[in-house]
Parts: C-alpha cells; structure tokens; sequence
C-alpha cells in the first residue's frame, strides 16, 4: 500500500514554481487539451513579466497524456517526484484525473482537474474527499438540473427528449440529472435515446424522437457532436429547441451547425459579454489566431484557484498549498469560486444561460436551482 | 552466342549455391542440365530468370549482359516454366494460358499458339474454365509447359517439365521439346529424368554440389560410366 | 410504428452504410491483391479530407475538383507508402502480420503528423447544398447520402470492370496470388502494385472528401474505418461486390437494432451480428472459401 | 487380411466424378501402388482415406473399423498417415524440428507435466529426440537436420516428408509421388529406403508413383485407376502387361 | 536529468503489466499463428473480476489474480469454440469485434459503474514492482516450459501448415483452444494486475488501440521468441516516455520507429531467436541440460 501514514512531506518550491499540467496534446481530446496547455503558458509568461509569485519565477512543465487513463498516473508520478512541482493542472478527463489519485496521495502534492466532472474526481466511493484531488468545473448534477429548471420554469416546456453519449461519463452525469430533476418539477421524458463515442450518425435516433413529439431535446455532450445532431436533425425534419451544457460553446459549434441551432439554449459558467471573459478571448485569439475553448476558461481559473493558494500558504510547499487550496476563494472568469472544504468542488458557481442567436451566444440570466437528490 | 554464363556465384545466406559456374546456350540447341537433388540446378534457372540475385558473375544475352527484373527478362524472350510449376490457382486454365502471352500483342499468333496448345495438351481444353488451383498434379504440370509455350520466347527455361507426369505424358512432353526445337528455338533443360534428357539434348553439363563438373555433347555423356553409375542408376530392368 | 418510419430508418441505414461502403472498397481492392488488411487506409482517408478542405477553402476549387485533388494527392500517398513501408517488407517475403504492425505504425504517424503540424483542430467544409434534404411526403434523404451511394456504386462498378474485364485486372489477379510466378509472365510487379495502391488511395480520396463534407474533419477520423473493415468482412474479404454488400448491410443492422431495440445496444448488436454471420458464413456473404487442394 | 477396405467409395466434384465406385483392399504388410493418368483420382483416394474431402459415397474401413466419419487427426491416431504430392512442411521449422514434432504420439506426458518439469516429461521428451534421430539416420538426413524445411531441395523436402510420416509410427504409410523430382539413381535410393522402414516399422504402405521402376520393383499388388474408374488390378507383371493399362498409361515402349 | 525512482518503477510496472499480456499473446500469435485484436477484452474481463472479488468479496489480492485469469479463459473457450474455425483475418476481425462487444457491454452494465467506471475498495491490496515481478517470473517459467515440450512443438506446426498437422494427428481445433485460453489467462492476469494498481478501471482503458499495441509488442519484439516478447513490451512502454522531449511529435516518432524496425529487422527484434541468458536461467532451473530448444 502507498498511502501515506504520518502523511507526505510534499514538494518545496525552489528557486523556480514548477507546475505541473497533464492533458492531451495527442490523441481525439487534442483540442481541448492544446488549448489548455497554451492558456496556462500565457498565463504563466504573464505572470513572470509581472515579477512571478512572492518573487520567484513559474515554470511550467506540461505533459501529454493523450487521454488515456494510465498514461496520467505514469505523468503524475513523474511530474511529483522527477519534476517537484508544486501542484499539478488537469487532466481534462475524469478518468485521467482519478487515475492519478495514488500518486498525488503518495507525494502530497494537489491536482486541480479543469473538466474531471465525475463525482469520484475529489472523493471516494464512500464519500470521503481525496486530499489531494480537487476540480474548478461543475460536478455533473448541478448543469443538467439547472437545464431542466429552466426549461420547465423559464420556458415552460413540459415534454422533453435526451439523446446522450453513453459512453462518456459527462454525459450520462448530465443527462442522469437532467432527467430527474425534469420528472420531479413534473415534466415527462418522451425519448431517451444513446449513441457512443465516435459515431457520427444519429439520424435514427433522432427520428425516433421526431416521432416522441418532444417539445425540448436535451444534447448533454460536445460541440462536435452536437453540430452533427443538430444538422441531421434538420435533415430528417425534426424542428424542437435544443438545450445542452458547457459542452457546447466553441467557435466550432457556429460554423459547423449555425443554422440548425439557431434559438436553441445552453448552460454554461460564463458570460461571453462578460469584460474579463472578453479580455481574455482577446488575448487568446491574438496570440493563437484561434477562439479558445471552454477549457482554456478553466485551465485560467484553475491557475487562478492555484495563485491564490500560494499566496496564502506560508511556504511554497505543495502540502500547505493542498492545505490552503480547502478554503479558497477567487472571482474567476468562470465565476465566483469558492471551494468546498467537504467535497474540493467548487460551490456557488452560478450557470448562466446563454441562446444562440445569429452569431452571437446570447446571454439569458443567471439561473441556479437546488437539485433534488 | 545466345546465353553466355561466366563464373556465376549464388548465395543464399551462408549456403553457396553456385560456386562459378560458366555455361553457354548455342542459338537454336537444347542444353540440358543433369545433377543430384540440391546441386543448384533449380538456383541457375532462377538465377537466369533473375528471381535470385547472383552474387557475382555476368550473364550475356547476344553479347549483352542480360536485364536484372525477371519481367524485363521476359521481355528478352527467355521464359522459365519453374518447377513445382507456380501456377496461378486463382486464375482458371484459360486465363493461366492467357497470362502466358502478357506481353505479346499479336492477336492472331496467340490465337493460333492457343489451338496449339490446347491441340497438345486435350486435357486442358476440357478444364478449360476450372479454377487451375484444383487441377491434379499431372494437369498442373501441362498447364505450366502450356503457359510456357503461350508467351513464344526465344529461349525456354524448363525446370524439371516431366516432375509428376504419368509414363505417357512424360513421351509427350518430350515429343513437344522436340518439336519446339525443330521450330528454332532455343532450350535449356533441367531433367532428373537423364536418359530422356541427354537423348533429345545437343550438349549438357553436370552441376554437383554447385559446380560445373564435366560438360559435353549429349550422347557422349550418356555414355559415359561414371554418369551412368551417378545419375542413371544401375538400371535393373 | 409505422411505415415511413421504417422507410425513413432503412433510408438512414442505407447512408451510413454507403460511407462505410466507400471505405470499404479502397480496402478491399488492396486486401484482395495483397492479402493483409491495411490498417493504413484510415490515414489516407483522413488526409483526403483535408486535402478536400485545404483545396476548397484555400484555393476556392469547387466540390469535383477538390475530389479529383484529393484523389490524386491521397493515390500519391498511398504509393509512398506502399514504396516506404510495405515494399522493403514484400522485398523480403515477409508474411502478412509483418505487414499490418507496419500499416498500424504508418496509421499512427499519419494521424499524429496531422496533430503536430496542422493541430488538432475541427475543420469544417462550407456547406454544398442549400437545401440539404429531398422530402417525399413525410420521408426525407439527404443529398449527400444520395451523391455517396451513387459515387459507391459507380466506383464499384468501375473498379470490378477493370480486375474482371480487363488484362490489366488479370495481370492484377496473377500478382496477388503469386507475385514471382507473375514476373516470370512479364509483368511488372511494381507496376502492378502501383495501380492498385494509386487506385485504393484514390478511392480513400474520395472517401475522404465526402466523410469530411458530410461531418468534420479533425486527426482522428480514420477511426470510422474500423466500422468499414467489419463491413468488408461481413461482405466478405477481398470481393468488391462483397464490400459494398456488406457495408450497406451493416448500416442498416446498426440503424434497426437501434430503431427498433435500443440505440445502447446499437454498436454492440452489430458487433455481436458480425461474430454470428462469420460463424454462419466463415468467408463473409460473398467471400469464397479459400480452402486449397491437398 | 485386409487393413485397409474401401467400399463403393466415389468422389464427385460438382459434375466432376474424380473417384467413381472404387472398391480397393490392401493386404496387411504389403506394398500396394496406386497408379493410373493423370487426374485419374489418386491423389482424391488419399484424400478421401485420409478424411480431408468427404466421401459422396461409399465406406472405408480400417482393420474392420468403419473409419469415414472419422476428424483427420482420429484416422493418423489409429495408424494410417500419408505424404503429400504437393510438399507441405512445417516450412520454417528446422528439419529436426519437422520430426521431431511428427514423433509425439510416442510421449505420454500432459501439459503440468510440461510446466513442472517432471520425471514423465524427461522420459518422454529422451524417447522423442532417440525416435528423432533414429529417422533422421534411416532417411539419410544428417547433413540436413538443422536446414529450415523451406531451404530444401526439391529431393530432400520429399524425403523429410517420408520422414515426418513415419515419426508417427503408424500402421500403415500412404506415399503420393515420394520420388516426383528424384533422378533414377536417387529413385533407387528411395526404392531402398523405403523397403527398409516398411520392414523394420512393419508397415503397410499405399503408393502413387509416375516412376514405373520404383513401382514395379516394389509393388506386391497394383492398382490402376483412370478416369476415376478401377482400370485394372493384380500383381505387377499382370499390369505391365495389361492391354488397357499399356493404351491409356504406360505407352507403347513406354516400358 | 535526475531520474526519479517512483517515476521510472511506474513505468516498469506498466511495462510488467504489459508483457503479462504480451507473453499469451506472444504464444498465439508467435507460436500459434493466430492473430487477435480483442486481447484487450480479456484484460478488462480480468480487470473486472479482480476488481470484484477483492472489493465485493473482500478475498486476497493473489486470489483475485487467478480468478481474473480464470474467468477470462473461460470467456475464451466461448469464443473460441465460435471463432476459431475462422481463417487468417476473418478470425482477426472477429476478434476485434469480441473486443469492441466487452467494452461496450462494460459501458452499459451500471451496476458495475459502466462507462464511468469502477473504483477499488480502498482496503486492497496495490500492486507493487514486486508483484508485477512475481507474477512475470511465474509466468515466464510456465511459458518457457511449456513451448519447449511437445505441445508447443504442436502448437507450432499449426501455426506451419495446418492440413500438415491435421495428418500428423494434432488436434487443431483443441490446440487452438488451449493456445486461445492460455492467452486469454495471462491476459486476464495482467488485467487484474493493471486494475489494483490503477485502483480504478473504466472500459474506455480498454479501447481497440490497447488491443493493437499489444500485437505491436509481440511482433516488435519477434514472433515466436520469449525474449523479444520481453524486449518488446518493456521497450514499447517505456519508448512513449523516453520520446517526452519531443512533445507533440513523440508519436510522430513512434510510428516511424515501429516501421523502421519492420523493415530493417523485419522478424521484429529477436525474430524467432531467444537470448541466452534465458537459456541459461532456464537450464538452472531445469537443473538437467534437457529442453532445448
Ligand atoms: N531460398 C533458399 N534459401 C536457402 N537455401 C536455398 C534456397 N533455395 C535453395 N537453397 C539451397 O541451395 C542449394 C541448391 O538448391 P536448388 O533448389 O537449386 O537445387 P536443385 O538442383 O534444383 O535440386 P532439386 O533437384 O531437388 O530440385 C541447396 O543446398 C538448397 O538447400
Ligand atoms: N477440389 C477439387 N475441385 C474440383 N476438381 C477437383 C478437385 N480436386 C481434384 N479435382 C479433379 O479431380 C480429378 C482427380 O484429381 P487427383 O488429384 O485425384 O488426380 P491424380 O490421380 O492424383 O493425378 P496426378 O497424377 O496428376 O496427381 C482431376 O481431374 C482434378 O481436376
Ligand atoms: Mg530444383
Ligand atoms: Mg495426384
């Protein structure tokens, strides 16, 4: 067994901050992990121009993944013991971010995960929280409730349709949730329809919910696939509003499926008229030439969460910074941060719903709920 | 001189198949090759045919050192009928032959060489739309010889042509040789079957163990004890 | 349900089935000369869809010509790396298996050199209907779908042509069964193997374009042609006929296992579907035995 | 006594009959030939013997046992083992390796026995490599043994064959051509050689060969067969003088 | 570079993982001549019932292990007894369809987590170096031994010439069968190995791409040569960290290196040629100068 007994020393700064970050530049989760990667290098460049943390220079040391599960424990045990970071960003999957688990257990030094939404991210099966482990993203529950109170109270739709992939975790949250909270505000699921990673047609399922009849159709998974949905949609002539989660926003989203999603909805962290998110958009696209994506928001707030940890800890040690990470609190561009000492998620985040319109994402409101258990 | 072999090395690895050997074909002659079982008589043929690479030596053809890939050999117009005859067995008998005469362009002449062929050989004529991979062995061993003869070449390489033929089909396998060198052309001939061979050949050559050790005309040879003794056995008939 | 549902439903597997049909050919045409499954074929598709959207959006050629483009540029390809990773292999008469870890590796330099030089990023062909659908009644087939079944049979057509009909195809067929016997005809086995790549990767061109019109394309979309090598399998190894057959049958299994059991269980049925037919049919529908004489 | 029975035995190919209404006995300890054209069904009766085609029709009996139902691997294991006219070896498989392999009916050990090493698995595996070499000396393989099986000449691949099929220790030998490729004075060789294994492993042998020396010099019985059909049948100087079998086989002067 | 232990011991325990499974494939596909692409399948069948039967039923850690390599050689016989009557690479696809079939069918099972996966009770046992080592050495004996006896010989000369064998009086179908479960068990065990040290398993672990680089390893290292096999396996694990310093192009690099070494040494690294040393180690063992090769 490698848990610790009087608990690891962890890792001491020297005379540089070395952060660690895993996550795909390989492999079919590529996109989103570059563009993390080339956020948190801009971040840390710009926070070395402004004279580093508490006097000393960041390094970041970024590794691939390729987003495979295994590979991100081999990572994280290299990045804690060869490297001594100070604390580790990402992965940006749930199954990477568990993965790594025993070796940040073993050398006291914190992973922030920046999508993991899988509960089992931060705490254990029994519910106990992870020391180490802990995520600026939503858990899974709270996007697909906010969804489905919203479409039965803001929109007053009663009759709604999933289509989900099963094979992905985020998914199955989203739509798990979802589903309840809908059944339970009175709602009626009509259709629930699956597919798995990398299919790229859903026309039957779709024509099966086009024969449900449902007022809403629910697409908890990623932009990619929702551009193809929403386009075979169109093909086979079903016309509903469709509602999704944080999976949707990307630059991708609009030129593949502009016009089939025109007035549908979806939840996410962030305002994009919002003038720190516009900043950085900015700041993003003159330095990459592309829009970033949803991760590059979350990797901004996770090096955010970290800054502020450091700078509360007495040393710049990767325990006390674990320790320091518990209580943390920092307005992000995801919104308000404030990490739950209990569970290492962040709590209070607002959703803010956003509506495609013409070009634009549209923001709606500001919309929380309580979900049921 | 048509085919002129000088000091031919072959290896396969560390095996030395052919240690020097020198050999030359007359235009219009039938030079056969006799020798035990792993002389390397197989491995001068397909040396010839340039499907194993010499590893010194020159070949010349008409005097000019003849082409490396055995498609361009072919073109030349030396053609080998290879032992364990190598027949397309997905193909059936008649695209066999039709392969046979890939790179001639004379419609009429392979129309006629294909009577001929079928006239020789009536067996293939009734197989003709059979898949060659189930053929008997004997039926292979004729489609092989017919193949052969469909592309008309110069000079015909024939690997052990009688291998697995019934008594008198082997007579006419013979009679064929005869008649294919009465019509000019050339043959260099690989027999176990010596009798026949040095009975219809001009002159030949006895290949052991990768060497050329003894050469001369035909009937000489058969007459020769210790031939006698070494390869046409103690006949007990 | 009813009846235009299930026109509809057999409409949608008709379609998925004839983008796996057009990966399946170029497959089959180079299985069934040189007897291994080219696990590179994927790649080339790949890079035939960005060869589509590269000449489209950066030299403004319209839809054929970008066809024609990547047909050209991924027949190239494909002869590269038949010269590059397969020839030295044939040099040496290795056997097959030898010729798929080599195919794999090619498959993994392809998408990961795509990775790191172009990015990983979605691309995305401008639209090429307005309208994208042809509604009769209450059924509706998409345009697309119709031009790839049509350009699959087309090929199909032609390409059967040329390996039955011709002496060119002859040729071909010696080649595959016996490479040296061949030579010893006077064919150029180099030529031969030439055509039959350059044919395949062009194949995978076209494939490419219309999978990368049709959806997106990104590093990774290769992947799909697993779905085709089942379908060529089911087919039958090796038979072009046999390839589309098969492909198309597989597209509608998948959609009605979907429609009318569940869409969980879609991937799995038609897993399970494929390991019954070769259990029914161990040479595929149109596969023939290849049991040779004793 | 009959070892070997077929009964009616027939053969059809589509609307090809390679083997019509074959009736063949073969004595045992004999040396029965089986002779005939080519394409006349020789090679089919092994087959069919041998169980790698069905029969249409007919029965085969083995020392009274119906045997025609029987897997192939069933019919080697009760005694009867064959060569095969198209080479098949264990091509990248040494020579010694070839019998080696052939040999293992004649060691009794399983796989723990293999895994652990046991007394049973020493035995066994002495009494393979001792059978091993006694063949190898028999066949006259000695300079060959440690030759891949691929790299072979034409010759020696047909002797390894002889060789591998005796390894087995089986009852009775069936031999499709052994001296296809061989010259007259290696034919002669082989004449010797297998004389000697039917003695010394008292086996009955079943033999197809185009080299009328060979089958006439060892032949107790003859069979020809052409067309599928029993052309003739009897000792060898009765076929040699066959009118039927001198037309459609031998020739004229052919012998 | 100060290398650090902890780092390089996780990457030898993959690479221990990895060539569990690779030993069983080795024996199909080197010794065999079957090629599969559905061994990730039983490793996950491996992975899960290790899984379960230390977290569910609380047994011992060794346990686990065996009942991983069991249960997925009993899957093995099912689809063998289907399968194995398939020639060359219709049997490949029918594996790789049987591999996709558990992955899926693990991803819709929920009350084993399905595609979110399945986390171990805190209280197993972890794998160590030290167990990975074990559980190699165990069986690489079994595996040394059993190829040089008969039935490896046999299984061998199918991999040759299968009518051959057949006249010869092998089986084939129950040699195929036993060569299919021997690799069906290893692969198992390497499940269960790779399940307690990850202490968390989810299907997408065991997509297609594992099944491939597995046969990658095998051929890499040579068909029908035990040391290649374990050349192969640690060399191809540790290769993807060892190219870190060329970032995005590590893989880039990998697939050239895996078709160099086709080419250039195209029996992969020791083609049919065991090392030494083994021989060596193996005679001790066998105390008697019986067995070779
Ligand atoms: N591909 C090969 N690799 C290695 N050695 C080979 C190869 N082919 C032939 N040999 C060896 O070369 C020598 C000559 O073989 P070759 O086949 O030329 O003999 P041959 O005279 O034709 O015999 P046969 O009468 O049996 O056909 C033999 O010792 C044989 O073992
Ligand atoms: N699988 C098959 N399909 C179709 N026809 C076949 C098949 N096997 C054999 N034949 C035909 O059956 C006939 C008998 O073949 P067989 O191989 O038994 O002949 P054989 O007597 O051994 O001849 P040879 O002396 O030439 O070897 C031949 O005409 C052959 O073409
Ligand atoms: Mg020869
Ligand atoms: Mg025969």
């Amino acid at each position: 067994g490698e848990k610790p007994a009087a608990g690891p020393k962890g890792n001491t700064a020297g005379d540089t901050i070395k952060i660690g970050w895993i996550g795909s530049l390989t492999g079919d989760q590529a996109v989103w992990g570059t563009c993390e990667s080339n956020t948190l290098q801009m971040l840390v460049d710009e926070a070395n121009a402004a004279g580093g943390w508490k006097g000393k220079q960041l390094e970041l040391v970024p590794l691939d993944y390729r987003g495979i599960a295994e590979e991100s424990l081999t990572a994280a045990r290299r990045l804690t013991t060869q490297d001594n970071v100070i604390a580790i960003i990402g992965p940006n999957t749930s199954g990477g971010s568990i993965a790594l688990t025993p070796a940040v257990e073993t050398s006291g030094v914190p992973a922030i995960s920046t999508v993991g939404t899988n509960p089992l991210v931060t705490v254990t099966e029994d519910g106990a929280v992870k020391p180490f482990n802990f995520r600026v993203c939503f858990i899974d529950p709270y996007q697909g409730a906010v969804a489905a109170g919203y479409a039965y109270d803001v929109l007053g739709l009663r009759k709604a349709a999933v289509l989900y992939d099963q094979s992905i975790d985020y998914s199955k949250g989203l739509t798990e949730f979802f589903e309840k909270q809908f059944v339970h505000m009175g709602g009626e699921i009509v259709a629930k329809e699956a597919f798995n990673a990398g299919d790229t047609e859903f026309k039957t399922q779709l024509t099966k919910i086009k024969e449900a009849d449902p007022q809403i159709l629910f697409l908890p998974y990623f932009f990619k696939e929702v551009a193809l949905t929403a386009n075979q949609a169109e093909d086979i002539g079903l016309n509903v509003v469709m509602m999704g989660g944080d999976g949707w926003p990307s630059e991708q989203l609009m030129k593949m499926a502009k016009d089939s999603l025109q007035g549908d909805y979806f939840v996410n962290h962030l305002d994009y008229k919002d003038p720190a998110v516009a900043d950085f958009n900015k700041q993003y696209m003159d330095a990459f030439g592309i829009a970033p994506e949803l991760n590059g928001y979350l990797a901004y707030d996770a090096f955010l969460v970290l800054k502020a940890a450091v700078e509360k800890a007495e040393n710049i040690n990767s325990v006390e910074i674990a320790k320091a990470l518990e209580t943390v609190e920092v307005q992000g561009i995801t919104g308000f941060i404030r990490m739950d000492a209990a569970t290492h998620n962040p709590v209070g985040k607002d959703a803010a719903i956003l509506k495609i319109e013409g070009d634009e994402y549209v923001f709606q409101q500001k919309y929380s709920i309580v979900p049921v258990e | 001189m048509m085919l002129q072999i000088k000091n031919l090395n072959v290896h396969y690895g560390g095996i030395h198949a052919l240690r020097g050997v020198d050999i030359e074909v007359e235009r219009g002659e039938i030079v056969t090759i006799i020798g035990s079982n792993g002389a390397g008589k197989s491995t001068l043929i397909n040396a010839i045919s340039g499907v194993v690479k010499a590893s010194g030596g020159t070949i010349l053809h008409d005097g000019k050192e003849l082409a490396k890939k055995p498609n361009l050999i072919v073109k030349e117009g030396i053609v080998q009928v290879p032992e364990g005859r190598l027949i397309f067995a997905n193909l059936t008998v008649a695209d066999n032959l039709a392969m046979g005469a890939y790179l001639r362009k004379d419609h009429d002449g392979i129309a006629k060489d294909l009577e001929k062929v079928y006239t020789l050989f009536p067996r293939l004529l009734e197989r003709k739309s059979q898949l060659a991979g189930t053929l008997s062995g004997g039926e292979q061993q004729m489609l092989a010889m017919g193949r052969g003869l469909m592309s008309d070449p110069e000079l015909l390489l024939l690997d052990e042509p009688s291998l697995g033929l019934a008594p008198l089909l082997v007579n006419t396998i013979f009679e064929i040789i005869e008649t294919i060198y009465k019509m000019g052309k050339t043959i260099l001939l690989v027999e176990q079957n010596a009798y026949k061979a040095l009975a219809v050949a001009n002159r030949a050559y006895v290949l052991e163990q990768g060497r050329v050790v003894m050469e001369g005309p035909a009937a000489q040879l058969a007459g020769d004890p210790t031939i006698q003794e070494a390869y046409l056995g103690k006949r007990t008939t | 349900m009813n009846v235009t549902f299930f026109i509809q439903v057999l409409i949608n597997g008709i379609a998925i089935g004839s983008v796996y049909a057009l990966m399946a050919v170029g497959y089959s045409l180079v299985y069934s000369i040189m007897s291994f499954s080219n696990f590179a074929h994927g790649g080339v598709i790949m890079l035939g869809a960005y060869i589509g959207y590269y000449s489209g959006a950066l030299f403004g050629l319209p839809i054929w010509a970008a066809i024609l483009a990547a047909m050209l540029g991924c027949g190239l390809i494909a002869i590269t790396i038949e010269r590059a990773a397969y020839n030295p292999l044939r040099k040496r008469n290795a056997p097959p298996l030898y010729y798929i870890i080599s195919a794999m590796g090619t498959s993994i330099l392809l998408e990961n050199l795509i990775v790191a030089t172009i990015g990983p990023n979605f691309k995305t062909y401008p639209p090429l209907f307005t309208e994208r659908s042809i509604e009769i009644g209450k059924i509706a087939i998409g345009k697309l779908d119709l031009l790839m079944l049509v350009i699959s049979a087309v090929s199909l057509f032609l390409l059967v042509f040329l390996i039955d009909k011709t002496k060119i195809g002859m040729a071909i067929r010696a080649t595959a069964y016996n490479l040296r016997a061949s030579s010893l005809m006077g064919v150029n086995p180099d030529t031969v193997i030439f055509i039959v790549f350059g044919l395949g990767g062009a194949m995978a061109g076209v494939a490419g374009v219309l999978f990368g019109m049709r959806y997106v394309v990104y590093p990774q979309i290769g992947i799909i042609t697993n779905k085709a090598f089942v379908g060529a399998v089911f087919g039958g190894l090796g038979s072009l006929p046999g390839a589309i057959i098969g492909s198309v049958l597989l597209g509608i299994i998948e959609v009605m296992a979907s429609a009318y059991w569940s869409s969980n269980l879609q991937n799995l049925i038609a897993f399970v579907l494929l390991i019954f037919v070769l259990i029914v049919r161990p040479s595929g529908i149109m596969g023939v035995s290849t049991e040779d004489k004793a | 006594m009959s070892q070997l029975e077929l009964k009616n035995v027939t053969k059809k190919f589509g609307g090809l009959t390679a083997v019509g209404n074959v009736d063949l006995s073969v004595r045992k300890g004999s040396i029965h030939g089986l002779i005939g054209p080519n394409g006349a069904g020789k090679t089919t009766i092994f087959n069919l013997i041998t169980h790698i085609y069905e029969p249409t029709e007919g029965e085969i009996f083995f020392e009274g046992k119906p045997i025609h139902q029987l897997p192939t691997h069933l019919i080697s294991r009760a005694g009867i083992t064959r060569t095969f006219q198209n080479i098949r070896l264990f091509k990248d498989l040494t020579t010694y390796e070839n019998i080696l392999t052939a040999c293992h009916f004649n060691a009794q050990y399983n796989y723990l026995d293999a895994i652990a090493r046991t007394k049973r698995y020493r035995v066994g595996e002495e009494v393979l490599r001792n059978n091993c070499e006694l063949l190898i000396d028999i066949l006259k393989l000695n300079d060959q043994r440690d030759i891949l099986a691929k790299n072979l000449p034409y010759g020696y691949q047909r002797r390894l064959e002889i060789a591998r099929a005796v390894a087995l220790l089986p009852k009775m030998l069936l031999l499709d051509e052994p001296a296809a490729g061989m010259n007259p004075d290696e034919t002669i060789q082989l004449l010797e050689i297998i004389k000697q294994i039917q003695n010394q492993f008292d086996l009955t042998v079943l033999i197809i060969e185009h080299h009328m020396d060979l089958i006439m010099n060892l032949c107790d019985r003859i069979m020809v067969l052409n067309f599928g059909r029993v052309l003739a049948e009897g000792t060898p100087q009765e076929i040699q003088n066959h009118p039927h079998v001198v037309e459609a086989y031998l020739g004229e002067g052919g012998h | 570079m100060n290398l650090s232990w902890y780092y390089i011991s996780g990457i030898l325990i993959f690479a221990g993982i990895n060539l569990m499974a690779v030993q069983g494939l080795s024996l199909l596909t080197g010794f065999t001549g079957l090629f599969s692409f559905g061994h990730a399948g039983f490793m996950s069948i491996g992975a899960y019932t290790a899984a379960i039967v230390t977290s569910w039923l609380g047994a011992p850690f060794y346990v686990s292990l065996l009942s991983a390599g069991l249960f997925a050689g009993l899957i093995s016989l099912i689809i063998g007894r289907l399968t194995l009557k398939l020639k060359g690479d219709y049997f490949v696809i029918a594996t790789l369809g049987f591999g996709e079939s558990v992955r899926l069918l693990f991803a819709f099972l929920e009350s084993i987590g399905g595609a979110r996966g399945f986390t171990i009770a805190t209280s197993a046992h972890h794998t160590s170096l030290f167990d990975v080592v074990l559980v190699n050495a165990i069986g690489l004996i079994v595996m040394v031994n059993l190829i040089h006896s008969k039935h490896g010989r046999n299984l061998k000369a199918i991999r040759e010439e299968e009518l051959a064998s057949r006249v010869i009086g092998i089986d084939v179908f129950k040699y195929k069968m036993s060569s299919f479960f021997i690799s069906a068990f290893y692969a198992g065990v390497a499940g269960g190995l790779f399940a307690h040290y990850l202490l968390f398993i989810q299907p997408a672990m065991f997509q297609l791409i594992k099944s491939t680089e597995l046969t990658i390893m095998v051929i890499f290292g040579g068909l029908g040569s035990i040391t290649g096999s374990v050349i192969g396996a640690i060399l191809l694990t540790a290769l993807p960290e060892m190219l870190r310093f060329l970032n995005v192009w590590r893989f880039v690099i990998y697939g050239i290196l895996v078709i160099l070494i086709m080419i250039l040494r195209p029996k992969g690294l020791m083609g049919g040629q065991e090392l030494r040393l083994i021989s060596w180690t193996r005679r001790l063992i066998s105390k008697r100068k019986g067995g070779q090769a």
